[in-house]
């Protein structure tokens, strides 16, 4: 026997000729009648028959042998917003249950009480790192993260113009960039001045400020200028901020962020060659009729009993069409789902204690670094698990011939920071995976590479 | 309390019996009340690195003076929390799952495999292009499969999901009349029946909605479109099959009449599973398609996504495209499959980059094993029995359900619970809850706007006709009970599910967020 | 049926409505109502192989005449299927599990993980030593360990499960016996409260089974014993803590004896749990042990298992171990961890093999894992806690049951329901169907067979205290309510399960033991 | 921070603290006053501390990296009871869902409906499989089916004299003769001739006969033959069948078996150095009483739905004790569960095509192998899915040189089958998944080797 046409059809040729012949039907053609023959494709598709099961896993698992892979491959430095943290099997089993995997978006609240729940203690969780009171069920990613809390954050000023600093994640910034064309805004990016943001005195006409704590190059940037800044502009203050550093560091909200966004793979998503990720939104209640996306809230069925339901739905695109707060739809649920169950996992010391020990892991990787020849920091502001560093051999260099031995040494600095003059540096970052060995290792592999 | 035994509240703390329907309804509740200053579930290697203080690390204005409560439980309390809220969730896996315009079809376990390959979940996405020569390969190799199926000439793969890809979408809409006459277009062309996204998609990419209103067939009114076409229309968003699950037949005169003044077509390719093999967006005269991928190529929608939006454009269009792309560069011999290198490349008059980095790569791969395991030939099947399904179910519902437009449909069908409400009170909603106890989920209710009380109903191709038949007869005793002395069970459903109906008001008015929000 | 469609009865066959309890308490039809001729599931490779046909391959007189009728099964309604058929399952995932002699402690995810290690899972057990160096070493590791857990000298790793091993350990006392004076030895000593695998081990084994009572302590009578050892016992077998979870105190003096009387001691290890790190049967003077992997070292029940037996015994028994067994060639050099090699040996006086290969090696993987896990500290902390746990509840349970034997316990404890069914009619068994309804799983019960309506609590050390105070309170109201007003509840239950309680009687006579033996 | 010590243990020290004090008692140690003091463990176990969850995965992470396995390092022609077969993800996905896994058997029917149905599937499909009209919920392995068959035809016929086949697995055979000693069973071997079984006149006493098929050679028994020497004796006939060649083959039932046994790893469990398996056991409705080990019924709950329940217990060790026609408690549940799942999968139509393809491969390969010049047959009887052969260098050498060329040759013939005259044989097995590729190379390197 074999294959079957559209294996995953339970149709038998007998029932779809039943099923033809209910209708009046000969042919499965004849279900097409609406479609004009002129716009009939003719031969159907141009692409291979189906294929068994089996050989599509083949394939698939020889297009990934071929990748250079965290884990199997290299040892992970790299860092920029993707990291190489613990997934324990306790995350994965739990996140990949067929009900949490199979469901959609929980528009009939009495059968979704599962994934409403797990929405609602991840929102819980999400508003506490982030230090304000409301935070929705997921955005796409870090980058639509951003991208939403700058529409928040213009329509509430009331104007279009965004100071964003060169400390935010470069790609987010371009995407931010990518969508203003659509609603006319104009991004101004305020570079860095060795490692922090160099924000200019504030004018009056921007309408929404823009920081990242910590930023790219892992600084802690003085969050309380930034919140000046925004103040005498008059506008909201976005931080575009690290959950895993939150463990250690302050809240953007107890530093005055009115809107706090962020990447959330660090809570349960492998790298997944950068998807899908987890984009984090939390602002303060003031906020909340603007929030875009999902948002869960605590209620109770007829019996009195606990529940939990999509709330403030007037917010969203299918009640207020052109206009919602928002278009997004379908976001990341699966993902929040996880990262609330690795949270649960990390608990209020695990958090403490990754943060700790990226921070040791960093400190030590960079101090070995910097002992090498020829290396040098990038910048002198205080950073905390990751940072920048320059050699005598540029970044991109340094990553392919670390990579030869077994290491991804970090991400080369350049685009999207011209201003800031990092160019030919190289960001490294270490999470608590890393052992002491492994860095000794990579040490002394770079000391070879920068030769 | 019994005994001399010091007690543990046990009811709003720690060890809570089931709660899970398995052993009746009782609620479950939430990791902070199962948290117990000093759990923990967290295990992490051990490193050897020097044991630096926070106050070593950190300079002090930075450092938090508490730690984050999250919550603090044992892994096997974890575990419990989890697995019972799993069965508190009704799932593709556990029943059918009629939800119209979502494509609630089964995902293949086969998918999950791959989505579990470490050489796909391992690589970083800055990792240089010669490490991931896989990933590359992948990626090119899924766009050009997604434009044969649109029949498109070059994609962009990074959209996050379909609202995602439609702004995108008018993104290079809007690029492409900027390089040309784009000044004076202003407005993009929407039928009422339009899914919520678009119009919403349409005001952030800076444009004005324009509402075309449908004709009796259904369909977009072809005179009304051409009363509001012209220069300034910078193009129009459809979806066809539309949300009626009807087949736009004018499209073609359509396509040309939006061309004529300049304009360009979008199409919402949320609903192609109806069309696979049959037709293509761009063979009608499309110039920008999204997809996607977790309707119609079978990744699972995780309780609300992840997703993937691919947006595919016609020939002209492409060097508009978000970017780097993922490209073969044949010239250059080398590493990948058959002497092939891929790189990444800029589009020339790329509109930027629209994702943190390139797209939902893991759904793109689940994507990707799905259309090689189906095939051209078994993506056309794909088509025929979800059009199948659907037209069977219309015809079998006749006679229950008001069906507002009874002509042969696409994938999808709505029927009108109007009727029903008029006689006896009970409204889509309540016939949505009914059907709960019936062990289905409900199909979409309220959407298109353009019916009233309605049901929209996908039932996919792959749930069988037996699926269907008992589908069919649970909405058929809903209406027979509606429609005979009591029309109560409907309006108090759903009693069998882990809660009873919820109040949406109260949870608007009161809204509790987050569990320190509780009054 | 409604409209002129064809209906596909739904009810008996293919796509019912979800049954899970999560939409109700409908039963699940069975793979074969779901069955429709032509549906398929499956996908093999492609292989390219000539295609001679059945025919062609199987002589005429072999050949079956008609196809082996299985099920045929889409590939999403055999999800849904087992899906559902999950949700009517209670687990230890899904709440406490209380069943006494059972231990169903939490099982780590981890080890799950580790027992989908390809690298494991793909060893074929025919495969020479030389190419599977990783699993001798994993094999010679874990005997180590479980033989310092003991206090013994060697392990065979071979057996199944308890019973297994059991039947092992009096294979290797008869073995022992038989190179001596064997042939007077004909009987096996056991406990009135012995776990019923050792009896009919003994059965087995080919020896007679004498009884011995226990006293008002609940431990061995050791004046009843010493009057029925001779020359013609060949052992005893013991579990200690016994199955009332008490410590045989006097467990020296009965070594002593039956030592001299030239028999030897078995322990049956099922309740290792209790004393890890704190005891070991080998310090008592046991000769023979069997562990239960599967309880003591958390690897998950399985609805009934895989598990592991190892029996480990003391130096003069080694010889005659099963084999062939992993071991160290410590002489050899070579491709193992340190310079290591592993190899296969038989054991110089081997009963022989008592498993197909070598025992359920990726059982022993998992508790490998979990022992690595816990290391030699941890495991103790098990034991601490699972004493505290058991004691702990017999202290709260004073006063709503009795409990014969209150005196300090070990990992378990049995309290009696006598009083209560003396007093309103409700017996052990209502009182374990009333407590699936609080969302427990229930006690082991009428086990002990010592004690009158006896329930068997064993908390295991995962459960935390509030979860113990849960359970202690809802095993209070059954109590308070039968004593009470209304023993109905008890009688009556479970009404919030899946099914309500089940005809055990008609099972067994109108035996329907599979689907096509249904009258 | 550290790891805690029982990282299991849900305890915080206050919550043992207060527990012990309800108890009346200040410390752990005072829990184990009944241990005497002599009997206590001085200074703990002997073993190391507890590692971390990441650092035991590493550990047997590095273990199993050094195992040469199927698939990852070698492509497997290697049977004899143990078989690389498809194992799609869907059955892995299924039968690893906790509420199966975590389970344990079956007592309390009202929540264990779900084991309890797959049981009662599972016996299904193995009584149809074995054309018998039962089967039990599963024994430990192929080996200890066969333990117990003999047993229950012992003691059926009141004999204790068994024959047995040399066509069984040598294993098996080596275990009932473990056991044997037992009952002071008397087990006679009836080696094969051309490999087939010589099955000597009947004599009188003989209380079992036991056969198998196909055979360890893989080749096809004349059953009706072994049938008759049954009859003769006024024994039952034992068959050790192979489920999957089961899709072609007549049914051992239908041969006049009494009792069927067979090893189900075939059924959705990959090789696993050898277990768990799953012992597979099926009788005639006249043995019923005599079955062991679980056996599910159907019955209904108080409101008349269809339940299922264990079944029969009288026949089990914790009602009977010693009368108990087993000592068998718990078995393998969860590989019947498993086996249920994949024949669900495979279904009518693929139960025969996996059958079909693997005698294909077989003949496929077996034609190659003998056009090797030195390589001969070493039976002629007929075979199915798995050949004996006879090469220029011995089984055991032949194995360890295609391994250095990524091939698992098969299993080397030997011992177990000295009076049959297979000595330096090579068994070689071949599974649906053997493509024709991995053929053509196979033969390749085994010319290679033979040499
Ligand atoms: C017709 C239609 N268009 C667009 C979308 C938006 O897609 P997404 O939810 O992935 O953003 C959907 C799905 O929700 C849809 O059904
Ligand atoms: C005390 C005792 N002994 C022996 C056994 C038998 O072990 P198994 O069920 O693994 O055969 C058990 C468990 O059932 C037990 O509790």
């Amino acid at each position: 026997m074999r294959e079957p046409v559209g294996h995953y059809v339970p149709h038998t040729d007998a029932e779809i000729d039943a099923m033809l012949a209910a209708l009046g039907l000969s042919t499965v053609d004849e279900l097409f009648a609406a479609v004009p023959q002129a716009l009939r494709l003719a031969g159907g598709l141009d692409l291979p028959p189906g294929l068994s099961e089996p050989d599509v896993l083949a394939r698939l698992e020889e297009l990934a042998a071929r990748n250079q892979v965290s884990g199997r491959d290299l040892v992970c430095f790299a860092g920029a917003g993707a990291y190489d943290h613990e997934v324990p099997a306790v995350t994965r089993s739990l996140a990949g249950r067929a009900e949490f995997v199979t469901a959609y978006t929980p528009y009939q609240a009495e059968v979704a009480q599962g994934v409403l729940q797990a929405l609602f203690e991840f929102q819980t969780m999400v508003a506490r790192l982030a230090g304000v009171g409301v935070a929705n069920a997921s955005l796409y990613d870090g980058a639509s993260a951003t991208v939403e809390a700058v529409n928040l954050a213009t329509s509430s000023s009331g104007r279009p113009s965004v100071w964003i600093s060169q400390g935010v994640h470069p790609h987010w910034r371009q995407v931010v960039t990518t969508f203003a064309a659509g609603e006319g805004r104009d991004v101004v990016e305020i570079p860095l001045e060795d490692g922090l943001t160099a924000w200019p005195d504030a004018r009056n006409g921007v309408g929404a400020v823009v920081a990242a704590y910590p930023n790219y190059l892992g600084c802690l940037e003085d969050l309380a200028r930034a919140r000046r800044v925004a103040d005498d502009a008059g506008a909201p203050l976005v931080v575009a901020f690290d959950p895993v550093a939150a463990g250690l560091l302050r809240s953007p909200g107890s530093w005055g962020a009115d809107v706090v966004v962020g990447e959330g793979q660090a809570f349960g998503t492998t790298l997944n060659f950068g998807g899908p990720y987890l984009g984090l939104f939390a602002c303060t209640e003031e906020h909340v009729r603007r929030l875009p996306g999902r948002l869960v809230g605590q209620t109770v069925d007829t019996e009195g009993r606990t529940s939990y339901v999509t709330t403030l739905r007037t917010r969203e695109q299918d009640i207020r069409r052109e206009r919602a707060s928002s278009n997004v739809c379908t976001n990341q649920t699966l993902m929040a789902v996880t990262a609330a169950i690795q949270l649960g996992w990390l608990g209020t010391s695990g958090l403490n204690e990754v943060a700790l020990r990226c921070a040791r892991g960093a400190r030590y990787c960079r101090q070995a670094l910097l002992a090498i020849e020829g290396v040098e920091p990038l910048v002198s502001a205080p950073v905390l698990r990751e940072f920048a560093i320059r050699a005598p051999v540029e970044g991109e260099v340094l990553v392919e011939r670390l990579a030869e031995e077994g290491f991804l040494a970090g991400v080369p600095l350049g685009p999207g920071l011209e201003a800031s003059g990092c160019d030919g540096g190289l960001l490294v970052a270490v999470t608590e995976r890393r052992t002491r060995d492994e860095i000794d290792a990579f040490a002394a592999a770079f000391e070879k590479a920068v030769r | 309390m019994g005994g001399d035994t010091k007690g543990f509240a046990a009811d709003a703390a720690g060890g809570r019996a089931s709660s899970a329907p398995l052993m009746g309804r009782e609620s479950e509740p939430t990791l902070f009340e199962l948290s117990q200053p000093g759990r923990r579930a967290w295990s992490l290697r051990t490193t050897g690195v020097p044991e630096w203080t926070p106050e070593e690390l950190v300079p002090r204005a930075h450092l938090r003076a508490e730690p984050v409560e999250v919550a603090e439980v044992s892994e096997r309390d974890l575990v419990a929390h989890f697995t019972r809220l799993s069965h508190r969730q009704y799932a593709v896996d556990v029943g059918a799952y009629p939800l119209g315009s979502c494509t609630m079809k089964y995902n293949p376990k086969l998918c999950d495999a791959v989505a579990g390959l470490p050489g796909l979940t391992g690589a970083h996405p800055a990792a240089p292009a010669s490490l991931v020569p896989g990933w590359l390969e992948l990626l090119v190799a899924l766009e050009e499969a997604l434009c044969e199926v649109t029949g498109m000439a070059a994609a962009t793969l990074q959209p996050a999901a379909g609202a995602a890809g439609e702004l995108t979408g008018l993104m290079l809409m809007r690029a492409w009349h900027e390089a040309g006459d784009g000044s004076r277009r202003r407005r993009v062309i929407i039928p009422d029946s339009a899914h919520g996204t678009n119009p919403a998609s349409v005001a952030l990419g800076g444009y004005e909605v324009t509402t075309v209103a449908s004709d009796a067939r259904g369909c977009v009114d072809v005179t009304a479109l051409e009363a509001v076409l012209d220069e300034t229309v910078a193009g129009i968003m459809l979806t066809n099959p539309n949300t009626l699950g009807l087949f736009e037949e004018d499209i073609a005169s359509i396509a040309a009449a939006v061309h004529e003044v300049g304009g360009l077509l979008y199409y919402d390719g949320a609903n192609l599973n109806a069309i696979l093999g049959v037709a293509r967006p761009g063979d009608m005269g499309f110039d920008i398609v999204h997809m996607n991928l977790h309707k119609t190529f079978a990744t699972p929608h995780g309780g609300g996504e992840p997703g993937a939006g691919p947006v595919a454009v016609s020939e002209r269009l492409a060097p508009f495209l978000p970017g780097p792309r993922p490209v073969r560069q044949p010239g250059r011999g080398g590493d990948g499959d058959g002497g092939e290198r891929f790189g990444w490349e800029m589009p020339t008059r790329s509109i930027g980059r629209v994702h943190s980095w390139h797209g939902n790569a893991v759904v793109l791969a689940r994507a990707y094993a799905y259309i090689l395991a189906n095939g051209g030939d078994g993506l056309r099947r794909v088509a025929d029995a979800a059009v199948l399904n659907a037209n069977w179910l219309r015809q079998r519902l006749r006679g229950s359900y008001d069906i507002p437009y009874d002509r042969p449909n696409m994938h999808e069908l709505v029927v009108s619970a109007a009727n029903l409400k008029r006689r006896s009170g009970v409204k889509a909603l309540d016939v949505a809850k009914r059907l709960l106890e019936e062990g289905f989920h409900s199909p979409t209710v309220y959407f298109p706007l353009t019916v009233e009380e309605a049901l929209m109903i996908e039932p996919t191709e792959t749930e069988s006709p037996q699926t269907l038949e008992a589908l069919a007869h649970a909405l058929e005793v809903i209406a027979a009970e509606a429609l005979g002395d009591d029309p109560g069970p409907a309006k108090e459903a759903p009693r069998t599910t882990p809660v009873s109906r919820v109040d949406e008001a109260r949870a608007a008015r009161q809204l509790v967020p987050t569990w320190d929000a509780r009054p």
